[in-house]
């Protein structure tokens, strides 16, 4: 379990960082994305896997799953979207702005480096 | 009298600074005065020390200051500083006078003598400073001063690239001066001259020496003009003359010899010190002697000669002998006099005749005797033709150069004939500065018809001549005290007996002058010869067109490698911020205590149910890199992938997780897709295949990362607080649900500040959608069916529904999942909804929310939650919970946590609802593709 | 009354959700419950314009109950379709003419088609007051729209009175 | 032990009516004749899941509720739109969009 | 007074409430009202802190380690004091209109405050994460205020790269929490001390990729290069406050490393063998970054890089001595740039369509008051005496003497002094002396800055390096007082744990 | 027995979202691709439940509530982009 588990979210992260590489906004939150899926199972797995815990403080309740972690992904949860929310938006003004959604705001050229700023 | 009146003595020429810029006002006349004052004020503190520092005494004054970093307020007035203090504000009173003259009437003064006075300050710094750090802070004082002041006539661009070239190379070598002193500090154990001077040969045995050494006399050499740094200063000559005759060639350029002679005791008598400083100084000195006589401009002969004699004087410390370390001392006085006072008759020349160019002088003795008469003199001690005091020191060099003990038999007679060819060079500039200037023929085409200057601005050459007289016919009586504390001041022991006097007989050193007279005369006669060799073979670069010249390709390839470094590219900053993290993970885990990546516990068995879980997620997780290119599609396989996470999360109890998860992912999917309208809905392949692979390796080490990590951790037994969470959940929290008491109590804060990031995205982007147009990209036409009737009329009914199913959520969050942040994400949804099955208007015109403030209500409910506490003088987020019972309804909790929830609630469906409507309203305004994609 | 409930079935249903997700069946749940089926309608009920009014609700009730059986009948005979050779397959489109103005009733008898299987509705086109209906396997187009028409639509008439 | 038959009967039919709509979203030939899938996995194939996982409740803890049949309650209001929104979709008139 | 540690966070955030709420004319008024108290009670924190206290603040009353507990010692009292004075000039600076660029400036400038504060304050580390994102969020607002596609395009690297830069923060949290199962600083410090063998590769590597997070934030040499384009693109209130921001990083670092860190055997050494080369290297790229940048603005942004790599270099060298340096030397670089930020804005209004361009231009109608202010934060920036460039760059030379590459550090220093000096120069020159006499003053486009608000703030930062060199003593004895109290490591664990910590762990699985 | 039936329900159940996933990745229409996501929450409230069951859990119900609440608007979201273009407007 805690190798297939860790590949998954290794994957994850994989899969998450090649779309961060790519030039394009919308590849960027693609994988922005991804990488939060695979960073909050990461850091739930913190409180370690345990399939037949018991999810609350319910009285007599026994082998509870570790909660801090739990609140510390809500959080993290919570944080992510506000900021994918906020990248959307900074993507369609970059867009209205420069006329491409390029990362750099502009693709590309092949000109040698001259005058940069 | 007190030793703290050196401090008055120090501050006098500062306070004098705005005292000039305010006197300006009142007229030239005004500032000239109290300038004048400031510096007449520093030599009248000056006076009353004379007597006791010429019997020997030297005075301390020390405030501590920062002691622990060897900064200390320490100041010292021995012989050496005495006589440069003199000098300093002497020939300082003396060009305040001319320069009233010189200037411009349309200059106000105020500005120049503030920045004289800042400069005489820095240079009485320099000569006081006990503490070595303080003379560096002072050394650079002076180079600071002499930028601004080169640079004073900033309309021309001489002026301006002079100043920036003395700035390069006196401030750099301040900076290695710094260096050198803080390793001789650490070498000698103290920043305090006293102490310093006292450990000579602790420092020199040290292994530091030769650094040390190199980095002062770096300082030194730059400041003095010495070759190969000399470059500076005879474009310095750009500055007002009343500059060049103060700072540039009688005070500040001294700083370097004076340095040397201040750290004599410390770094001298070493066969590095010949070395470095006897061969620098000797090189300067013919080099300078050599050049001055190539310079048909005035003051640029002038500016070549004082490099030589600043070189003579450095040959001089260099030669390691005490008489020479006097001769050194008496150079400097002599020096100082003549050349100043051939400076300002440069000047007067300059603003009599209105060029400084030798060759279109001539003749200037018909028109100007007085002025030429003295200057005849000065430029005579110059040449060192006897009964002039320049005559005096060049004698006791000579004899220096024949006694000296580094060089016996054959090499015996080198240095004096060394000495005697550079003596000669020196006539042979002296007469062509008397012979082209006062007498050869006048040319036709000297700007204006001379004539002698205003008394007054004629003063202080008169007084510097006078002085030139009396020393050289009376040495003894006149510099014979000082220069005999001087001395000793630098030999930091007894000086040798000396006679001044102005006859020694008929010696070895007196046929060395007359050789170099007579030689010196001869050259000069064949110097037509010499100017055509130079003119043909030589078409020499000017050394300012090489400065801005060298700035430029440093600036050039500054930006080059800024340019190849920097490529201005995400893709690439996220690959060095990826690369970086891979590189110090790796290194941090080689480099720990060797251990398995497995840790001690079982692995875990793996049921069937996980592996589809795996199987889908990775098929979600690999569908959206493959086809990211056809943005739709990726963002369905994205969303499979969350859902696939949202049951893994809800597969290991974590029932919170999933919810929020769920509810999440939904509103990214709408925020994505709305986006998606006005971008291009496929991209092409741009990536060459190189950076893809290169990308694929770098993503797949940092997925290999975390997926090592990952595992060591799972493998791992930990010991976490948590327990005491699980434990006072209910009895402190007032919650069974720990994970939601966590998040609204124990760790109530972070909860906070994460609605303050969720209402700052929604505010940020308000601002950012604020007025912008966009084309639409996105296929679909909208005027068809833009609602389709059956998703508007379900919605209707689903949304009071909705709501209630998100207070059900609230209310149970405390004790089972759920809670405020779910609860408002379900309502936004429901709400969301009627916007996307009604459309904007529909919406908007029945809902009448302002969604700024929702957000504003939202964070301030969960605010004064938190301030609620401090009524009952508890800390802040501090909560309370308990059973009310009233009757038939039964008995129910309520916490505060609950309201501080409620605040999360309406922070959630504010800053959804408006990120929504935000992006919606975008369709308002959008603009036509004709007119688009610039 | 209208003041207060403005969508008493609407109230209804708030409150029958309320009791069903309550933990337990208290006074306490039903007094919050019936207080969120009075205060949420007054916040939802201008985003719904023009509803129909409930007139049958008895004929409501056993329109359920043979929406439920049919389902389960349906569902069989799909599962045998999917799993069957396809070539048993015989779809069609079919377009069925309503019989009634009011959207929201026409929305749930489009609803009541897609819910039993083997039959999706695919839009409702309210100029030409059709419903276009799309069905697995269907021989008989026209017995196909009469059952549906009858077992379906005239009782939703009946219960909205259009 | 007549609940637990119930039961596990329940449970059986809600899980194979789930791959019978699955099945038939993989094998149907075309998009219309696919859409009739998930309405069995919806209809039967939660439902009586759900129906399943009320008798459970009722079993174990001896509460008798009704909530789970609000998931029934939203997936029937719900999933009409998501087949009528789909199949707008592949109907819609081809001129439209770039 | 029991509430000051907490007021700088909560006093910004109120600020920002009231001006989401409240109508807008009267919301340049709450902002300085706001800011001006923070003043106030920083300064309080700061007397507070003096006395070798270190104030404990816990959240929810709950007890550390379980809650989270905000910490005023010297140090979170200094930064929370600089951010203070850093963000009256800003504000007071954007006061004079460029606050109406766009909308929510001022609820964005408040947060990013709060952010700031908590940033400095807090004692727990996934809190200090929540701050990061506050602070960073407010920032990107704060960066995009106004609009353009420099901004645009400088600002998605910005954003992306903290978005990355969070991931990873999470990573190493959840690493963290994973491994010693703890978030409070204090008692990480205690469990890192007592990691068994077999794991100390694990939490070594989750330190490691902690302090990657930090070296970002401060925009160590590979990471760097966003940093000249987003403080060139930014507005000139918003650039300034952003002097701060990268102090951010190299504040947690040294948190960080101090008390958690360098403490335990798992984790020391972690910084010493690389950061001081890579540092230095930082050194040299923002002076030749200045030396290449064509407006003044981007030579401004450069000498923030050179900053950073001056105060990562006295902290990788570890000592108490390197620390009261660099805190000596923090405190001025953040103020200085800053104040050079303003004083471009002002350039460049006066200036008209030459803006900050490197390149002469029409003679400026305040020549010589800016004249004044451009000399006083030049000589100050690049560290040439008398002011407290040079005693920072005297005290971190000296405190790193001895150490590995203490050598290149000095060099780096020295060399980098002598380039900003001249690039600053040739700037000055082509500002204030190059000026075509026969050019009319330009037409402006915006109005200048002549305002009454603009020249305090402007003022209020060129007076504080000379304010901190005639307050050399205090200042000085204070960075010393905050190392050794840092160094101690014991009087902030004993504070936030108490002296005999009895902290209830239980095993997991 | 029951947890038998259980165990063989949610075998079938995962066995139909492997199916839905081939579906997904087949196409060929985005339609096509969309329908397998909606099934996919279905199948999904299903799995939710009958693990609940298997475990005696009574928590997972608001998950599978909230994902029939909100499975639908993706894909009501989807189509509508399709149609119109746009999502909201
Ligand atoms: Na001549
Ligand atoms: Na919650």
């Amino acid at each position: 379990m805690a190798l297939l588990v860790s590949a998954a979210i290794g994957l994850l992260t994989a899969c998450g960082l090649y779309l961060l590489l790519r030039p394009r906004v919308f590849s960027v939150i693609l994988g922005l994305t991804l990488l939060s899926y695979a960073v909050n199972a990461l850091i739930f797995l913190g409180g370690r896997l345990s399939a037949t815990a018991a999810p609350l403080a319910l009285p007599g309740a026994v082998g509870l799953a570790d909660p801090l972690p739990q609140a510390l992904v809500l959080t993290a949860i919570v944080i992510g979207f506000g900021m994918t929310a906020y990248l959307v938006a900074l993507a369609l003004r970059a867009k209205g702005e420069t006329g491409t959604d390029h990362v750099d705001g502009a693709p590309p050229t092949d000109t040698p480096p001259g005058r940069a700023e | 009298m007190s030793p703290h009146a050196l401090a008055a003595l120090l501050l006098a020429p500062f306070l004098g600074v705005p005292l000039v810029l305010l006197l300006q006002a009142r007229g030239r006349r005004w500032a000239a005065w109290g300038a004048a004052g400031a510096m007449a004020a520093g030599l009248a503190i000056l006076a009353p020390f004379v007597s006791a520092v010429l019997h020997g005494g030297t005075v301390v004054m020390r405030w501590p200051w920062l002691p622990e970093w060897g900064m200390d307020v320490a100041l010292r007035l021995d012989g050496l500083g005495l006589l440069f203090a003199g000098l300093i504000l002497g020939i300082g009173l003396l060009i305040v006078l001319y320069a009233a003259y010189y200037l411009p009437m349309n200059d106000r003064l105020g500005r120049f003598y503030a920045m004289l006075l800042a400069f005489a300050g820095g240079m009485l710094g320099v000569a006081l400073a006990e503490n070595m750090l303080l003379l560096v802070v002072f050394w650079e004082i002076t180079s600071l001063s002499s930028f601004l002041l080169i640079a004073y006539w900033s309309d021309s661009r001489e002026a301006r690239v002079a100043a920036r070239m003395a700035l390069a190379v006196t401030g750099g070598g301040g900076l290695a001066l710094l260096a050198g002193v803080l390793l001789l500090a650490h070498v000698a154990g103290s920043f305090e001259l006293s102490e310093v001077l006292a450990r000579g040969d602790l420092v020199r045995d040290h292994a530091l020496y030769p650094v040390i050494l190199v980095l002062v006399l770096l300082g030194a050499f730059t400041k003095s003009a010495q070759f190969p740094f000399h470059f500076w200063l005879p474009n310095a000559m750009a500055a007002p003359t009343p500059v060049s005759a103060y700072l540039h060639s009688a005070t500040m350029v001294k700083a370097g010899v004076f340095l040397l002679a201040r750290f004599y005791p410390v770094l001298a008598e070493t066969d590095l010190w010949l070395v470095l400083v006897g061969g620098t100084g000797a090189v300067t000195f013919v080099y300078g002697a050599y050049v001055a006589l190539l310079k048909n401009d005035l003051k640029g002969l002038l500016a070549y000669s004082t490099i030589s004699h600043l070189g003579l004087i450095t040959l001089l410390l260099g030669l390691n002998t005490p008489m020479a370390a006097v001769a050194a001392v008496f150079h400097i006085i002599n020096h100082a006099i003549f050349k100043a006072s051939l400076f300002i008759a440069a000047g007067i020349i300059d603003h009599e005749c209105g060029t400084r160019d030798m060759r279109r002088l001539g003749g200037l003795f018909r028109f100007m005797p007085w002025t030429a008469t003295l200057a005849i003199v000065a430029a005579g001690s110059m040449a060192g033709v006897p009964l002039l005091n320049g005559f005096l020191s060049k004698e006791m060099f000579f004899v220096e150069t024949i006694n000296h003990p580094a060089f016996f038999g054959a090499m015996g007679y080198a240095l004096p004939a060394f000495a005697t060819l550079a003596g000669m060079l020196s006539v042979a500039y002296s007469a062509r500065f008397v012979h082209e200037v006062f007498f050869s023929a006048a040319t036709a085409d000297m700007p204006r018809t001379p004539h002698e200057p205003p008394r007054w601005m004629r003063l202080p050459v008169d007084v510097l001549v006078a002085l030139v007289l009396l020393v050289g016919l009376l040495p003894q009586w006149t510099v014979g005290p000082i220069l005999t504390a001087a001395s000793a001041a630098v030999l930091q022991a007894d000086v040798p007996p000396f006679k001044l006097a102005i006859w020694h007989g008929f010696n070895m050193p007196l046929a060395m002058s007359a050789a170099a007279l007579v030689g010196g005369l001869l050259y000069y006669r064949r110097r037509h010869a010499l100017f055509a060799l130079h003119a043909r073979f030589l078409p020499r670069l000017a050394s300012q067109v090489a400065f801005e010249r060298a700035y430029r390709i440093a600036e050039f390839a500054a930006m080059r490698l800024m340019a190849l470094a920097d490529r201005r590219s995400l893709p690439t900053y996220l690959a060095l911020f990826l690369g970086f993290t891979v590189v110090l993970g790796a290194w941090a885990w080689h480099s720990a205590t060797p251990s398995s990546l497995a840790g001690p516990l079982p692995w875990g068995e793996t049921d069937p149910v996980t592996w589809v879980g795996v199987a889908l997620l990775a098929i979600g997780a690999l569908g959206t890199v493959l086809l990211h290119r056809q943005r739709l599609i990726a963002l369905v396989f994205m969303s499979v992938a969350g859902l696939v996470v949202s049951l893994a999360f809800l597969r290991f109890a974590a029932p919170d997780l999933a919810l929020t998860q769920l509810s999440v992912e939904v509103v990214t999917i709408v925020l994505l897709l709305m986006a998606l309208r006005y971008l291009p809905q496929e991209a092409v392949a741009e990536s060459s295949p190189a950076l893809r692979w290169r990308d694929a390796a770098l993503a797949g080490l940092g997925g290999l990362g975390v997926a090592a990590l990952c595992f060591a951790m799972l493998t791992r037994p930990f010991d976490t607080i948590s327990g005491y969470h699980i434990a006072q959940s209910v009895p402190g929290g007032g919650g069974a649900n720990v994970v939601n008491v966590i998040l609204v109590d124990f760790r109530g804060f972070d909860t906070l500040g994460e609605i303050a990031v969720l209402a700052m995205a929604a505010l940020g982007l308000h601002a950012l959608l604020d007025g912008l147009r966009l084309v639409p990209q996105a296929g679909g036409t909208r005027t068809q069916d833009r609602y389709p009737v059956m998703l508007a009329m379900l919605m209707r009914p689903l949304l009071p529904l909705a709501i209630a199913v998100s207070v059900h959520i609230f209310l149970r969050g405390h004790n089972l999942p759920g809670g405020g942040f779910i609860a408002g994400l379900v309502i936004a949804i429901a709400l969301m909804l009627q916007y996307v099955a009604g459309g904007i208007d529909f919406a908007q015109a029945r809902l009448r929310l302002d969604y700024v403030r929702v957000l504003g209500l939202g964070l301030a409910i969960a605010m004064a939650t938190g301030l609620a506490s401090w009524l009952f003088g508890r800390p802040f987020l501090t909560s309370a919970h308990g059973y009310v019972s009233p009757p038939i309804v039964g008995s129910f909790e309520i916490a505060s946590a609950m309201a501080f929830d409620l605040g999360v609630c309406l922070v959630v469906i504010g800053a959804v609802m408006l990120a929504l409507t935000e992006l919606g309203l975008l369709g308002c305004r959008e603009q036509a593709p004709a007119q688009g994609e610039g | 009354m209208r003041r207060i409930l403005p969508q008493p079935v609407v109230s209804l249903l708030i409150l029958a959700l309320w009791m069903a997700l309550a933990p337990a069946m208290t006074i306490g749940q039903f007094l919050l419950g019936s207080v969120l089926a009075i205060i949420i309608p007054c916040f939802t009920q201008r985003l719904w314009p023009d509803r129909p009014r409930l007139r049958r609700p008895l004929l409501a009730a056993r329109l359920f109950l043979r929406v439920l059986a049919d389902i389960i009948i349906a569902n069989i005979e799909v599962a045998r379709l999917v799993l069957g050779p396809l070539d048993r397959l015989n779809p069609h489109f079919i377009e069925i003419p309503l019989d009634m103005d009011d959207p929201f009733v026409a929305t749930i008898f489009a609803c009541i088609i897609t819910l039993t299987p083997g039959t999706v509705s695919v839009d409702i086109d309210r100029t030409r007051r059709v419903l276009l209906v799309h069905a697995l396997n269907v021989t008989d187009i026209p017995g196909a729209t009469a059952t549906m028409k009858r077992r379906y639509e005239a009782p939703l008439k009946e219960i909205f009175g259009c | 032990m007549v609940t637990e038959t119930i039961l596990s009967l329940l449970v059986l039919v809600g899980g194979a009516f789930t791959l019978v709509g699955s099945i038939g979203l993989w094998r149907l030939p075309d998009f219309m004749t696919r859409l009739h899938a998930p309405t069995k996995a919806t209809t039967l194939g939660v439902g009586a899941v759900v129906v399943a996982a009320l008798v459970h409740t009722a079993a174990t803890t001896g509460n008798v509720g009704v909530r789970e049949l609000a998931i029934s309650l939203f997936l029937f209001i719900t999933a009409p739109v998501s087949a009528h929104m789909l199949s707008k979709v592949v109907l819609r008139p081809k001129t439209s969009g770039k | 007074m029991t509430h000051a540690p907490v007021l700088p966070i909560l006093l910004p955030m109120a600020a920002a409430i009231a001006l989401l709420l409240l109508p807008a004319a009267n919301r340049r008024a709450v902002a300085l009202v706001s800011m001006l108290t923070q003043l106030v009670v920083a300064g309080l924190l700061l007397v507070m802190a003096d006395d070798g206290t270190v104030h404990v603040y816990r959240l929810g009353d709950w007890p550390a380690p379980y809650g989270i507990v905000l910490v005023a010692d010297r140090l979170a009292a200094l930064m929370v004091a600089v951010t203070s004075v850093l963000g009256l000039a800003a504000l007071a600076h954007a006061c004079a209109g460029s606050d109406r660029d766009g909308r929510h400036f001022h609820p964005l400038f408040q947060l990013q405050l709060a952010g700031l504060n908590g940033a400095f304050l807090t004692g727990d580390i996934f809190n200090l994460f929540v701050f990061f994102e506050i602070l960073l969020l407010a920032s990107y607002g704060l960066l995009m205020h106004g609009g353009g596609s420099a901004r645009a395009r400088a600002g998605i690297a910005y954003v992306v790269l903290n978005l990355a830069g969070s991931a990873l923060f999470l990573i190493a949290l959840g690493l963290v929490y994973g491994t010693l199962g703890t978030l409070n600083l204090a008692d990480i410090a205690v469990v890192l001390a007592q990691v068994p063998q077999a794991d100390q590769a694990l939490v070594r590597t989750a330190a490691a990729l902690l302090v990657a997070v930090f070296l970002l934030k401060a925009a160590l040499l590979p990471l760097s290069f966003w940093l000249p384009h987003v403080y060139t693109a930014a507005g000139a209130p918003v650039a300034a406050l952003f002097a701060v921001m990268t102090k951010v990083g190299v504040y947690a670092l040294l948190r960080l490393e101090v008390i958690g860190l360098s403490g335990a055997p798992a984790t020391a050494g972690l910084l010493q063998p690389w950061l001081p080369l890579l540092a230095l290297l930082t050194i040299a790229a923002g002076t030749i970054g200045a030396l290449a940048a064509r407006r003044l603005a981007g030579v401004v942004a450069n000498l923030v890089l050179v900053s950073t790599g001056t105060l990562l270099a006295a902290i990788a060298v570890g000592t108490p001595t390197t620390t009261a340096a660099a805190l000596y030397y923090l405190p001025h670089t953040t103020l200085v740039t800053g104040g050079l930020f303003l004083l471009v804005d002002h350039l460049a209004r006066e200036r008209g369509p030459k803006g900050d361009t490197i390149d002469n231009g029409p003679p400026l109608p305040r020549a010589l008051p800016l004249g004044a202010a451009f000399l006083v934060l030049a000589v100050a920036v690049s560290g040439v005496p008398p002011l407290s460039g040079f005693l920072g760059k005297v005290m971190v030379m000296q405190a790193v003497r001895d150490a590995p590459m203490g050598g290149w550090i000095w060099a780096a220093l020295l060399v980098s002094s002598l380039v900003v000096a001249l690039v600053l120069a040739r700037a000055a020159s082509a500002f204030f002396w190059e000026a075509a006499p026969d050019e009319p003053p330009a037409a402006q486009a915006e109005p200048a800055l002549t305002g009454r608000r603009t020249v305090a703030a402007l003022l209020l930062l060129v007076a504080a390096s000379p304010l901190l060199t005639l307050a050399a003593v205090p200042v000085a004895a204070y960075a010393r007082a905050t190392a050794d109290q840092l160094h101690a490591r014991q009087p902030y664990i004993a504070a936030v744990l108490g002296a005999k910590p009895d902290v209830q762990r239980e095993r997991r699985p | 027995m029951l947890t038998l039936a259980l165990s063989a329900a949610i075998t079938m159940v995962a066995a139909a979202m492997l199916l839905t996933m081939a579906r997904l990745l087949r196409g060929p229409a985005p339609a096509d691709r969309i329908l397998a996501l909606d099934t996919m929450s279905i199948n999904a409230i299903a799995l939710v439940m009958l693990i609940g069951m298997l475990l005696a859990a009574t928590v997972q119900f608001e998950v599978a509530l909230l994902i029939a609440m909100t499975g639908f608007v993706a894909t009501a979201a989807l189509c509508r982009y399709l149609l119109s273009g746009s999502v909201i407007d």
